[in-house]
């Protein structure tokens, strides 16, 4: 009866974090045009609802309708493959990522989050290199050129900044002592992990513009050259999957798990433990300034060549999470 | 260095003389604007070998073709040549007997494409060329629509009705269900296979010709290894409209606005530049107030088009912000001249002998605004851009351009300036107030992308400077006039039609027949933010030139890319394109 | 509201919605051929912004719903726009952008197509020498207006041909769905 | 006086190198103007005004008393009521268009003897606006309005009749016959992009 309850609930809270990352990556997408249009004075989506409210579902019903065009000299089966690729993975890292403490209401104890085990960090950064395929799939299957040039370019720079990543999540998880991404929350009771790990921090700000395909590493659909990178050959929903997950979804959960690995999760603001907010909120709040964070990034920066790219993943990212590791290994024997 | 007026830009008696002893058969052709040497085909290559190296003559300016059909043989091939030692013009002028012309790839690379583009527009064949293809038509066009046998409105041989329209509906009156032939996808296929014979590397990559970031319709063919070009070559003529062909057509005044939809991106400039040349053709003085609106509202758009450019070059390397914030300051700049003009883009406002209007009230005060406020918003663009460590990654050392590059190709404007040439048609052969206004020229030293990216912000600042002075000296002219219509050749204001019947029976005579202009040649360039617009008129003295010739700066500039790209990533031809900066409106005509 | 063909109130509903959604997510392929390009990139920009109405410029065809057809169409680019409108899922629709598009504007020449509706059907012409910013988005409306009235059942035949449009006063009321 | 000069190449320091102060310098940049006020014409709902000069589609201005004196002397030979456009059929404005074919103009002999205008057709979609006709017009009669808002679904929407250009025309004077000629109405829409401008 146990496991059956069990079952039902995390079918019902996965159901939830689904629909609700639907619903969430449709309005991030109001976020990032109004965001842009403001940096850009000018007021973004407006007239269609209030304040340009029912944008995203203009959006969705267009995209949905829209003639579903597969060309004739694709791949089928690699076509329509590619994009459940890349955009399943990206949300199944929700099922390791903890939204905030347990809390209660009306006597239930709500878990925000699908489970806890104890290698979440590195079932999220596996789920996430799936995500590579579907890229990869996507240029290929096209049979077409720009796709192709587009996918490979993608793959080329994920696979630099996985290693990178990997590296720099190596600072947090020895000073936690735990994969448990609820872990690592925990022990940043004290400190943020910010402190010794500031040149992890930098890795990862730069891996995860790079694996969400944000300015200054947006070459795989650099417009001005690919038109539109390995989804040119896209059309209607099947389309809408790849941006929804790589540039909303990807950066969503990156950004949680930047806010858990070196912002203290759900921790108040240093000096603010007073207020009565819940670590829910407090996640939240969180979790969206380092969203605008990178949204702010890609809306100000031009981009890098691929080469380039790799290039620093390599001689200037990959060292620098090198030395985070040695830095922190000191901190721990100073410390403890 | 400063330069008056009226310094003749055109070779001198000394060198006639040397060029008179070495080659007894030339014959010397000259005009107020222009001076021929006429030398026969034989000698063609060996003299501009002479004049090349011994004479200085080493800056590749121009070649053309002037279709005579009633002389044999039919065909004259006209070169200009400039000396930057000398600051000198020279144009030599050559029969094409049988058609053919000796081919000077081998003294000037530059003329590839314009020996094509003679190939294209005349039907004239070149001995030697490395790859005699169509320039702007595609393979398989039967004519060659510049002969003065063909009409303009071409062959009208295909039934080809608007598919919007019933059979027999006729929606106006200038409608026609016949329509000149269309290419099918198999004939461009032919065009393509024509540029690259063979591929030499993995993969051809059809860059544009619609694709966004291709600046307009130019058609890039990449041979590529991995990101890697190895070969490349450009297909033009994606929006060539035949404007050259118009003109022959249509009087010297009726072209202004043709002018403008050349370079749409500098529509003022174009214009001055061509009203100026026909001035000179027709001896018209403008007045003062006349000169000093030129001036600034060619500054003006100045800094509007190397706003375009920076928005775009931008956007193309992925900034997207300074997109929209370069076009919040065009949109002033639009602002103004719609308010001046009458009309955002492509205003045709300058006429022959002045301007269409005068300055409305307020049009200065709203140009002091602009400039007091301007200076702010270039910093912003510099402090985002100029030591961004992207933007020097993607700039520094890309696309160098060298000293003889810029001779070989005839290359102009920002990107010669780039190479420390310091070619300006502003200061060498200054017109309207140009040689009355302080002003710097920033030349660069790398000759890469980044030295023309300092060098057009740079511009933009001088450019200010020179708006500056002319508000100043506009304030003082308040009153004056700014047409100068007692001349036989300038179209009275309305308000002289209404009250006097002279000025309307001149009015008339004008509209009619046009501005008869005195036989002659000319060849007058103004320095447009792409380059030299030079513009070379034949007149029979008729109303409407016999001949109209535009050099095109972005032509010729464009031409390097396909030195300039090859063993460099994809990525790059974006930043190189961006930085050439061409219009195809002007490199198509 | 005028129901030609009886079809149902719930179909007709969702008929409804589906025209709202469409004609309130506009993307345009970002295709520029000549002067009005330049004019269609300030249509976009900061000053009148079409991403307040739903318009983002989108770089693929395949992902587009509008072809804005901005500038001159000569005969050697004509079968490539083709392929172009060819490669656009369906419903799509072409805005004729300026005389030359239109036409052949003042380019009645060897090398220009005379008329872009010769090789692709065009839904709204817009004349203008570029059409400004504000009359390109008058034309974009005239788009609205007809994805919405052919929604109604009306054939776009139907659509009153010729108004004198005379003064321009902004509109009044600030809901966008009526138009 | 014209000088030539050489740019300089600015150098990124260490110091902006470790701790990314030119990418911080460029968002402070952007993080300025997003709390800027947006530029933004609402377009449907706020227009901008187009200036006196603007040239927008053509109009026919009607014979109502403040014709110019040229008119006086070509009237003897139309046949022209009050209300109707001034046109006197002088081809003026066909000779002086780089595309004359876009005009249809044509004139009867009345049995009086007198010239009327039976037709003016232009086709707008080949007009470049470039104002040549409105230049051309001996009598003040042909005129640039400022209407822009033309957009039809029919290529015969395109072409501009007698009856719509005298229609424009009328619409275009009561509105701005009287205006100065000012670079533009300083409104708020203009002043939403200009800020505060000092009029001389």
């Amino acid at each position: 009866m146990e496991t059956l309850g069990a079952i039902v609930g995390i079918t019902i809270k996965s159901l939830i974090f689904i629909v609700g990352m639907f619903l969430a990556a449709a309005y991030l997408t109001l976020v990032e045009r109004k965001f842009a249009g403001h940096v850009q004075q000018r007021p973004g989506p407006l007239h269609v609802g209030p304040h340009g409210f029912l944008q995203p579902i203009a959006d969705a019903l267009k995209v949905l309708t829209k003639e579903d065009l597969v060309p004739d000299s694709a791949d089928k089966f690699l076509f329509y493959l590619a994009s459940l690729l890349a955009f399943v993975p990206a949300i199944m890292i929700l099922a390791v990522v903890p939204f905030g403490e347990p809390f209660e209401i009306f006597g239930f104890t709500i878990y925000p989050y699908i489970s806890d085990v104890n290698v979440g960090l590195l079932l999220a950064l596996a789920f996430g290199s799936i995500s590579l395929y579907g890229v990869i799939f996507a240029g290929w299957a096209s049979n077409s050129k720009y796709p192709m040039i587009g996918g490979l370019r993608k793959a080329a720079v994920l696979i630099g900044y996985e290693v990178a990543l990997g590296f720099a999540i190596a600072g947090p998880i020895m000073q936690a002592g735990t994969f448990s991404l609820k872990g690592i929350v925990d022990a940043q009771e004290g400190l943020w992990f910010i402190i010794p790990n500031i040149l992890a921090f930098v890795v990862m700000i730069f891996a995860v513009l790079a694996e969400t395909g944000r300015t200054p590493f947006d070459v795989q659909e650099a417009e001005a050259e690919l038109v539109g990178g390995y989804v040119t050959e896209y059309s209607a929903m099947k389309f809408g999957l790849f941006p929804l997950a790589e540039w909303y979804i990807a950066t969503f959960v990156l950004s949680a798990i930047t806010v858990i690995l070196f912002f203290g999760g759900w921790h108040p603001f240093p000096f603010m433990d007073g207020l009565p907010i819940s670590s829910f909120v407090w996640f939240m709040i969180k979790l969206f300034m380092v969203f605008m964070f990178f949204l702010w990034v890609h809306w100000t920066l031009p981009r890098y060549r691929v080469d380039q790219i790799t290039e620093l993943a390599w001689k200037v990212m990959l060292p620098l999470a090198l030395a985070n590791i040695f830095i922190v290994a000191i901190w721990i024997m100073i410390f403890g | 260095m400063q330069f008056s007026k009226n310094k003749n830009l055109w070779i001198d008696d000394k060198k006639i003389q040397i060029l008179k002893e070495k080659y007894p058969s030339i014959y010397i052709e000259k005009f107020k604007n222009a001076v021929f040497l006429n030398i026969e085909k034989e000698n063609l290559i060996d003299f501009l070998k002479f004049l090349k190296e011994n004479l200085t003559f080493k800056m590749f300016i121009d070649f053309t073709c002037v279709d005579y059909p009633n002389h044999t043989p039919r065909f004259q091939g006209v070169y200009f040549l400039y000396s930057p030692e000398e600051k000198q013009r020279v144009g030599i002028k050559t029969w094409a007997e049988n058609n053919t012309l000796p081919s000077i790839i081998s003294l000037w690379k530059g003329a590839k494409w314009a020996e094509r583009e003679a190939w294209d527009m005349f039907g004239i064949k070149f001995e030697g060329h490395e790859n005699l293809v169509r320039m702007f038509l595609w393979e398989g066009y039967e004519y060659h629509p510049l002969r003065k046998d063909f009409p303009l409105e071409g062959i009208k041989n295909t039934y080809l009705p608007s598919l919007n329209l019933k059979p027999e509906e006729n929606p106006a009156h200038n409608y026609s269900p016949y329509h000149t032939f269309v290419p099918s996808m198999e004939d461009l296929e032919k065009t393509q296979k024509a540029r690259m014979p063979q591929k030499k590397a993995q993969v051809v990559l059809n860059w544009g010709p619609l694709h966004p970031g291709t600046h307009g319709t130019i058609w890039f063919l990449f041979d590529m290894e991995g990101e890697y070009v190895k070969e490349c070559d450009i297909i033009l003529g994606q929006l060539h409209r035949g404007v050259e062909k118009i003109a022959e057509t249509r009087t010297y005044t009726q072209f202004i606005p043709y002018t403008d939809r050349m370079d749409y991106i500098s529509a003022l400039c174009s214009q001055i530049a061509y009203v100026n040349t026909v001035e000179h053709l027709l001896e018209v003085e403008p007045p003062e107030k006349a000169k000093w609106i030129r001036t600034m509202m060619c500054e003006l758009q100045r800094i509007n088009s190397h706003l375009l450019w920076l928005g775009t070059y931008a956007l193309d390397l992925g900034a997207l912000t300074i997109f929209l914030y370069t076009f919040r300051e065009r949109e002033k700049i639009m602002d103004i001249i719609e308010g001046i003009s009458g009309i955002r883009l492509n205003s045709s406002y300058i006429r022959i002998g002045g301007v269409a209007k005068d300055l409305p009230e307020g049009a200065l005060d709203v140009i002091k605004h602009f400039i007091k406020d301007f200076p702010s918003k270039l910093k912003e663009y510099e402090t985002i851009l100029t030591k961004n460590r992207v933007w020097l990654k993607r700039n520094i050392n890309i696309g160098i351009i060298n000293e003889e590059d810029v001779y070989q190709y005839g290359l102009t404007g920002v990107v010669a300036r780039s190479a420390g040439v310091p070619y300006d048609i502003r200061m060498i052969q200054p017109t309207d107030a140009y040689d009355k206004v302080d002003f710097d020229i920033p030349l660069g030293k790398v000759g890469d992308c980044y030295d023309r990216y300092l060098i057009r912000m740079e511009e933009m600042k001088e450019s200010l400077k020179i708006i500056a002075q002319c508000v100043e000296k506009l304030e003082q002219l308040k009153d004056s006039k700014y047409i100068a219509t007692e001349n036989p050749y300038v179209l009275p204001t309305l308000e002289e039609t209404f009250f006097s019947i002279e000025a309307m029976v001149k009015d008339f005579n004008l509209r009619i027949y046009g501005e008869q202009a005195p036989e002659g040649e000319i060849y007058m360039s103004g320095e447009n933010p792409r380059g030299e617009l030079g513009f070379y008129i034949v007149s029979k003295g008729k109303g409407h030139p016999y001949r109209l010739r535009i050099r095109s700066g972005a032509f010729y500039n464009l031409q390097i890319f396909t030195e300039l790209i090859k063993g460099r990533p994809i990525a790059d031809a974006v930043a190189l394109l961006g930085s050439l900066d061409p219009v195809v409106g002007e490199t198509d005509r | 509201m005028a129901i030609k063909h009886n079809n149902g109130i719930i179909l007709t509903t969702v008929e409804e919605v589906l025209s709202w959604g469409r004609r309130n997510s506009l993307w345009p392929a970002s295709i520029g051929l000549a002067c009005c390009a330049i004019e269609m990139m300030h249509t976009a920009a900061s000053r009148f912004d079409t991403d307040r109405l739903g318009i983002i410029f989108r770089g693929s065809p395949r992902q587009s719903d509008v072809l804005i057809v901005a500038g001159t169409v000569v005969n050697k680019v004509a079968p490539m726009l083709k392929l172009i409108y060819d490669q656009m899922p369906d419903p799509k629709w072409v805005i004729s952008m300026g005389g030359c598009s239109s036409v052949g504007g003042p380019f009645p020449t060897y090398a220009t197509l005379q008329g872009v509706d010769r090789i692709i059907p065009v839904d709204v012409y817009v004349p203008g020498c570029p059409p400004t910013p504000q009359a390109l988005l008058w034309g974009i409306m005239q788009l609205q207006r007809k994805i919405k009235e052919q929604k109604e059942g009306k054939v776009w035949e139907e659509i009153p041909v010729r108004e004198v449009p005379t003064a321009s006063q902004p509109l009044k009321k600030k809901s966008f769905f009526g138009f | 006086m014209i000088k030539v000069r050489y740019v300089e190449r600015p150098k990124l320091t260490n110091t902006e190198k470790i701790f990314f102060l030119d990418f911080l310098r460029g968002m402070k940049i952007t993080l300025k103007n997003f709390f800027r006020r947006t530029i933004t014409t609402k377009y449907p709902f706020e227009k901008l005004t187009p200036p006196k000069r603007f040239r927008g589609v053509h109009g026919h201005r009607i014979k109502n008393g403040k014709e110019p004196p040229s008119f006086k002397v070509l009237e003897k030979f139309m046949e022209i009521k009050d209300g109707e456009s001034r046109c006197v059929a002088c081809y003026m404005c066909q000779q002086a268009c780089p595309v004359p074919e876009l005009f249809k103009i044509e004139a009867v002999q009345l049995p009086n003897g007198r010239k009327k205008v039976i037709k003016f057709d232009m086709n707008l979609l080949n007009c470049m606006y470039c104002g040549l006709c409105t230049e051309a017009c001996p009598v003040d009669c042909i005129i640039h309005t400022d209407i822009y808002e033309v957009a039809g679904y029919h290529r015969a929407s395109g072409v501009a009749h007698l009856s719509d250009l005298t229609e424009r025309a009328k619409d275009f004077d009561n509105r701005r016959y009287h205006e100065p000629d000012r670079i533009w109405i300083d409104d708020k829409e203009r002043s939403k992009l200009w800020g505060q401008i000092k009029w001389s």
